[in-house]
């Protein structure tokens, strides 16, 4: 077992009686592993606190990305991991609160709760892996699938037209936005480090491959080195994000603006200015 | 009368296969039997144990999960190793070369050991062994009291062309050459057994 | 930053190594082998055949999924 | 005219529905339902009808519901956690006297739980999961060729009753492969579909507040609305013996125990009673096939000279309180953890219970 | 009664034994006007064949605007109108599907359906009656609610800035987008006439008065005629939406692209090619 | 320490959430519950904590399970279509041992049915609306003053079991306004707050399936599942003595009938014992301030004498079928429509079961 | 196209009007007058006491939202 | 003993005030009364008919809800119609002047017709309606048995006055005003009272 990664194991997975779910070559394992390591880095660079992370996951094989970690984990239901990391973001505005999700998890159940969280501007670090299909239950159509593309629920192509979740956090007022992909990764990390210290809501989009169901159904791949250069392929750099017959990847947006932590303290200092009630 | 077969393997070994290519041989060979088949499910078909499970009966089946086993096809250490076990007293147990037999409480039990993985690998992918295993089956299941002179290799011959002309529909190329192999390893599978 | 330390083996896990090649083909010096060891997933185990060649990219340790991969240095391992 | 095939339940369920004139399907991947979408994802649009995978199973619901009302049958199919998110849109179809199918394939709960393994935790749910007060019809298929004909009852007693029926099956019986029988087309009776009654030029109103006939609210009128809502429950109430039915075996010799079960740990409490009954032992066997509304006096005639029933389900214990109801002594054996009831274990309690 | 609505009104409406329940002044009422009157005037210019309209509702004030119409009216439950009109318009894609529903309906509770309708274009036409809070339920703040606005459950000011629904359904390629506000009759009427003649999916949103939550509490003005004069005070005329210290109003969009419909009818043409099945 | 005040149902209820502790409130705006969420933003900051109106109750369920796993004790309040929205949030709970406090103001239903009238229609879903086997644990207070104690008495049990509980009044005492006693700080005990367990530098595993006391997975392990379950079931079951309450009144000269009954209707019930009483008429009474678990044992032991109760409820007869259990011979007196029972309407009734 | 038809007189349903005022308002030519005539409701009802000041924009119609008002011209009502 | 108080009429009337003070003001009289006060609720307070009721006992209140009125105070003919019915036989009834009294089922009760509604307007909105009614039932309920010797008008003054500074809190202007002209009408109310 690599001893950096076991480092950051809880007992059954650094002892090995436990191991990742994950189907070989998939893409969450290296993203588990890009995790760790930016939180390595930032840990040796910047004195970074990891104990007061709380990460919060999706329901999805994605949602099993950070569990063999020794973190605080908090699976939530399918949909609802926004929800719960708001609640735990508001009681607790110093920790540093952390989302991982599929895309249909973030995007199709999960669609409400991430327009009102960008809205609200909570300060959370959303990493959203985007296989572009339901990986957990069998390789369905996800919002993110392209048209056209044959799905077990598509056998006849699929009918809708593709979310581009970088475009509508961006237009939402997203604090922080960037997509990357699985074979880059040092952008990756380096990503996930700049998440990790920004303020407000961030979204990382990190275009993961599933060999497969998308490998084999939607892209007709399975080699899993090689789906990670037809990634490579569709992808270009750029500093909008699209989603089309290319993807543009790279950091869209980061700046700041007053978050909802903020702004809920202080109507609670406003509120108590008035005096306070203990019941 | 009631037969239980499982096979058993890692995913990609075409476990799941075997298991619904002979049911459907054995509704092709005789009409008149009920049968249920069992594949299992879920994210362990991903990686790691697979099995199938086979019932064969003349009357409606009730408890529809294998009991004891009558014929026990299994492609790996673990697999055997788990399920050796529910085989019955007088029933089969058929290993792959590479599995070693259990010293303890399966050792007294009937086993075969078979070059199955190997065989498949010969015709070109691990994925054949499915239809071996398969054909060692039939002539194991075929030679037994409720299936003798109506279970034959011509049923499982026809059954299996159909179904991979049906499942392989819309693909372009290779059809033939798949169905050519997976008859050849079927009479290999056949073979193997008959010399044992 | 990494000291230059030389790349004296590199450890796959056998029992957490699902076979999916990445190191395999990722490696830009082909330093991986696909061997007829069979490992606890059922798989053929992949195999550092070639550490000579190694450039110490890190490359497979970084995109293996189930962190089955250890680069050993000589002046130990500080990965 | 039929025909014999070997079918996944999740495909002879999807060949009965689209048999019993569904033509809409909207729904929202989830193991171990997905096969069902999968399969009507292929047939469906061959049958001429429209299959959506929603965005939730809230929209699922609600598509369905709207494609109902507008014209066509409408189904959807689910498990545990998104059997949960479609309770409000349960009542509100029966509610609104929308026709519908809804099929639960059951995975152990709560919560996530166990999403590849069978249970029968949902029964309680399938009955009372929605706010308000309700009845509702609930059927319960015992293998997979009853899948495929209580899909197409369902859909019947849906169009019958105006009223949304639930199927409620296990991951077992959905996943099973079995050689079933599928009717040639006019086989089996199939009954037209009820969109809401216009009057005149008027269009309908659909109001999700009580309403009378018309479909003006009357929520604010106490004695309208009792009427209004009553009228809903008695609809199913009132034809209990109409709309529910059993299965009763080895009750010839008028034994005093018997084993009653549902769906697919009945096929465990069968193989208990063959078991028993072989050993000499006098046990007789039930199987609800309407779980909701509740038997009661088809049962009392069934098993009139009984007295103690041994009640298998894979749950903590469910069903179970309505056989208490009728009287009886009972045993409760409940299974939890994913795995059907072994019929040895089935066997040596009624020993127990004999001796 | 007004002879003109009174011939649209469902018989209990139409004798007077019923009446609508919305407040004094209500913009509610205004908009059902507007709405027959649109209708009647495409009947007279168009020959629109009104026999083919399904309505269908939110719950919320603003959903009982055209329950006294004798048109095929839905209600559905709150925040679900979306997917029960796309229910109805697949199966029923000659038909005209309108969707009355609140700014809390659509855009909170029944945010999800409308990201993925828009993305879907889904050829249903909806008016969104946003009268900056939830109305029915006493009012609570809403996610178009002012920053800092005053409401029952914002008792020490609104922390969340508010969300504009034409923005973001701009962003997500929205082929009929508008806003305009309640005292703007014409421009209303207008909009509903293009609205029902839109192919795909249409957004009316309208700036409607509620005198008395929104009127009170939130603007502090509680003449309904004041309130009228105050909103065309804050909204602009213009072609970008924006919802800020001023709003801008008028048409955003309006363009073609295939409709949801329309694909999976031709995926239903294109699976019975290879073959009908009939059970 | 004390004092008295006039206060509306919903304050009471606001205000003993506050004395025991909660400090984060998320819900979404529902008639008859919106006082509980209006006085909440007024006070809870004003206490330290922090109220969010989100988005839907699907949010706020789970936003509440995040509050409370990081820090705080947590609340949610919703009426009858949030409540169905918050059942797959509910078992989500009850599996992650998640203390939780959740408020269902009853209106009438089905759907959007009658969202100003009080009802008593959720009692069966509170119990059994979400999927899976669990228990939970109900209470339903009978006035506002109870309103205010049973509200930190439930919020103490969630905390003591590690569970969610739920709080189940109604229309008309959330709206009632009522002089009641509110205490000191101090003065009525409060336990304190249970997040989750972690070990060494371990961090806590929430997992939402089926998991082992550390969180790790053990879905796919039938046994240790089962045994899972098992334990979350039992420990509440093992405990029906302790966590159970009910109020009895007039029983020392064993009257062979009693009315029984919960909530506000009890108070029609209560009213209809004095006028038998009055009239001579031996009749107990009988008040469940646990709905669930039910409590069986104290119920039995408290009407030993009596042989036949009556039941008015505001639903369609409901909780009567555990009298039924209990063997007693029972008449339910259900009443739908939105008003309570008349004490005149209960008063005849009973009359008539003494004739 | 509206004819050249002349307001003769403006009714205020008495049943409808749920005294917003927004035609007292709203009128450009300030036809309307809160009367002391209680309405079903129970308020004042408007009433339109200067019909000769009536240009026949439409806008009282249009606005009411109680459908409470009709124009009666001349020439038939043709609203 | 058990009294039952209903106020009815319009909304904007008051009514709903009405209520809650007279509640108020028990309390403050007698605070070892039990006290219930229960507005109307939900959507049809905010056009049409409003009520709300209290009532006071000496022991706990079971059933919340009016059945038998004491005193119902009545500002509309609609209300008037829909409750008058439910007044004991030894109550009384108080309309406003411009209501017309039942001919039929509550013709032989006791009524009084008070100018509620002119007065208020006197005084300058129909909302002052609410303390008028307010001051002529804590007179009435003053002289009955219970509240005999217990309930002045001068509770009912404190608790007035209480009642407007904390509520309207906040607000800027005429908070002086607003609360003088209540306690005026609460006199007046009181006054017309007497004069019955
Ligand atoms: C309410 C509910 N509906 C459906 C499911 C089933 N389900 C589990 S994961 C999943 C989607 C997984 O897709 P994605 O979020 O893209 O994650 P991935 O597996 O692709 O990483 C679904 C539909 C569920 N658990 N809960
Ligand atoms: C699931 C559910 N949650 C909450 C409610 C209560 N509710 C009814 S309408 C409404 C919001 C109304 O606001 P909006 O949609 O803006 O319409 P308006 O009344 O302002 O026109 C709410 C929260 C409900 N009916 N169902
Ligand atoms: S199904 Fe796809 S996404 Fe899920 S673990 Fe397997 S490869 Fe990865
Ligand atoms: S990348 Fe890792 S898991 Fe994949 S083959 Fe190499 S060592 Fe094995
Ligand atoms: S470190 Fe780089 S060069 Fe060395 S083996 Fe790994 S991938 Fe090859
Ligand atoms: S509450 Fe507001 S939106 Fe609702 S009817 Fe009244 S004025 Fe209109
Ligand atoms: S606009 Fe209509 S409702 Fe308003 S006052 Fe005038 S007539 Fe009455
Ligand atoms: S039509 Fe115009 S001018 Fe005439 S009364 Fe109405 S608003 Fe006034
Ligand atoms: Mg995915
Ligand atoms: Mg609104």
């Amino acid at each position: 077992m690599n001893p950096l990664i076991q480092n950051y194991l809880r007992s059954e997975y650094a002892q090995g009686k436990r191991r990742t779910i994950f189907c070989p070559g998939c893409g969450n394992g290296i993203i588990l592993g890009y995790f760790v390591r930016a939180i390595d880095e930032l840990k040796r660079e910047d004195g970074f606190d990891d104990s007061k992370l709380y990460i919060v996951t999706g329901i999805g094989c994605s949602g099993n990305i950070p569990v063999p970690l020794k973190y605080n984990i908090i699976r939530a239901l399918h949909g609802r991991a926004l929800s719960v990391a708001t609640g735990v973001k508001l009681v607790r505005p110093d920790s540093e609160v952390v989302v991982f999700a599929g895309d249909g998890d973030l995007l199709s159940i999960g669609g409400n709760h991430l327009i009102h969280t960008i809205r609200r501007n909570v300060g959370i670090k959303v990493i959203l892996v985007n296989n572009m299909l339901y990986g957990m239950t069998g390789g369905q159509v996800a919002p993110t699938t392209p048209m056209e593309a044959i799905t077990h629920t598509t056998p006849y192509g699929n009918p809708e037209p593709p979310l581009d979740a970088c475009k509508l956090a961006v237009s939402l007022g997203a604090t922080y936005v960037a997509r990357w992909v699985v074979p880059l990764a040092k952008q990756c990390i380096q990503s996930i480090k700049e998440l990790l210290l920004h303020r407000g809501f961030g979204l990382l989009e990190c275009l993961s491959q599933c060999p497969v169901y998308q490998g084999r159904y939607v892209i007709g791949i399975d080699r899993p080195s090689k789906i990670m250069d037809y990634y490579l392929k569709i992808t270009v750099v750029s500093d909008k994000p699209s989603y089309g017959d290319k993807i543009t990847i790279g950091k869209f947006v980061d700046y700041e603006r007053p978050t909802y932590e903020e702004i809920m303290w202080s109507i609670v200092n406003k509120a108590r200015e008035g005096g306070n009630y203990e019941a | 009368m009631r037969l239980e077969v499982r096979f058993a393997g890692f995913g990609g070994q075409g476990v799941i296969t075997a298991g619904r290519l002979l049911a459907l041989i054995i509704m092709e060979a005789d009409p008149s039997l009920y049968v249920v088949y069992s594949p299992s499910y879920g994210f362990q078909t991903r990686g790691g144990d697979t099995l199938s499970d086979v019932i064969i009966s003349h009357e409606e089946i009730d408890y529809p999960k294998v009991r004891r086993i009558d014929l026990a096809v299994m492609l790996t250490q673990q697999a055997y190793n788990k399920y050796c076990g529910l085989v019955k007293d007088d029933g089969l147990i058929v290993i792959d070369e590479h599995v070693n037999k259990d010293k303890g409480t399966c050792g007294n039990k009937r086993h075969y050991k078979l070059g199955i993985v190997a065989s498949a690998r010969q015709i070109g992918s691990d994925a054949y062994a499915s239809t071996i295993m398969l054909g060692a089956s039939i002539n194991y299941l075929g030679n037994t009291e409720p299936l003798k002179g109506r279970l034959m290799l011509e049923h499982a011959r026809q059954v299996v062309i159909r179904y991979f002309k049906e499942t392989l529909l819309g693909r372009k190329v290779g059809i033939e050459d798949l169905i050519n192999k997976n008859i050849k390893a079927l009479e290999i599978g056949y073979e193997m057994m008959k010399i044992k | 930053m990494r000291r230059r330390s030389i790349v004296v083996k590199i450890d796959v896990d056998k029992y957490l190594c699902k076979g999916c090649y990445i190191c395999v083909d990722k490696c830009p010096t082909k330093v991986f082998e696909v061997s007829s060891v069979i490992g606890d997933y059922g798989i053929f185990l992949p195999e550092a055949r070639h550490v000579d060649r190694c450039v110490d990219c890190g490359i497979c340790e970084l995109y293996c999924p189930d962190y089955a991969i250890t680069i050993i240095r000589s002046g130990g391992n500080e990965a | 005219m039929g025909k014999y095939s070997l079918m996944m339940g999740s495909e002879a369920l999807v060949r009965g529905a689209i048999y019993a004139g569904i033509r809409f399907y909207a729904g929202y991947p989830i193991t171990p339902a997905t096969e069902v979408a999968e399969y009507m994802a292929q047939l469906l649009p061959r049958a001429g009808g429209i299959f959506v995978q929603t965005e939730d199973e809230l929209a699922a619901i609600n598509m369905a519901i709207g494609a109902s009302v507008a014209k066509w049958k409408a189904m959807v199919a689910t498990s545990g956690p998104g059997f949960s998110l479609m309770q409000e849109g349960i009542g509100h179809a029966i509610n609104t006297e929308v026709p519908l199918l809804i099929v639960d394939v059951q995975r152990g709960g709560p919560s996530t739980g166990q999403p590849t393994m069978p249970s029968q935790q949902d029964v309680f749910q399938a009955r009372y999961g929605s706010h308000g007060s309700y009845e509702i019809i609930v059927l319960s298929p015992g293998n997979v060729q009853e899948l495929f004909y209580l899909t197409i009852d369902a859909v019947n007693l849906s169009e019958q009753y105006r009223t949304p029926v639930i199927l409620l099956t296990e991951e077992i019986t959905a996943h099973l492969w079995e050689k079933i029988y599928v009717p040639g087309p006019g086989e089996y009776p199939v009954l037209p579909h009820a969109t809401p009654p216009t009057r005149g030029d008027e269009g309908f109103l659909l109001e999700s507040q009580l309403h009378d006939e018309r479909g003006y609210n009357v929520a604010n009128d106490p004695e309208l609305s009792a009427k209004a809502l009553w009228r809903l429950i008695r609809k199913i109430r009132d034809n209990v013996d109409k709309i529910s039915r059993i299965e009763v075996k080895y009750f010839d010799d008028e034994p005093s125990v018997f084993i009653a079960s549902y769906g697919c740990s009945a096929r465990s409490a069968l193989a208990a009673v063959k078991m028993l009954r072989q050993d000499g032992y006098k046990v007789g066997f039930l199987r609800l096939i309407t779980l909701w509304p509740f038997p009661e006096n088809t049962i009392r005639n069934a098993v009139r000279g009984a007295s103690t029933v041994v009640v298998p389900e894979m749950n903590s214990g469910y069903i179970v309180n309505e056989f208490r109801l009728l009287g009886l002594n009972v045993v409760s054996v409940p299974k939890l953890g994913g795995e059907m009831p072994m019929p040895e274990e089935v066997y040596s309690i009624v020993k127990g219970v004999l001796s």
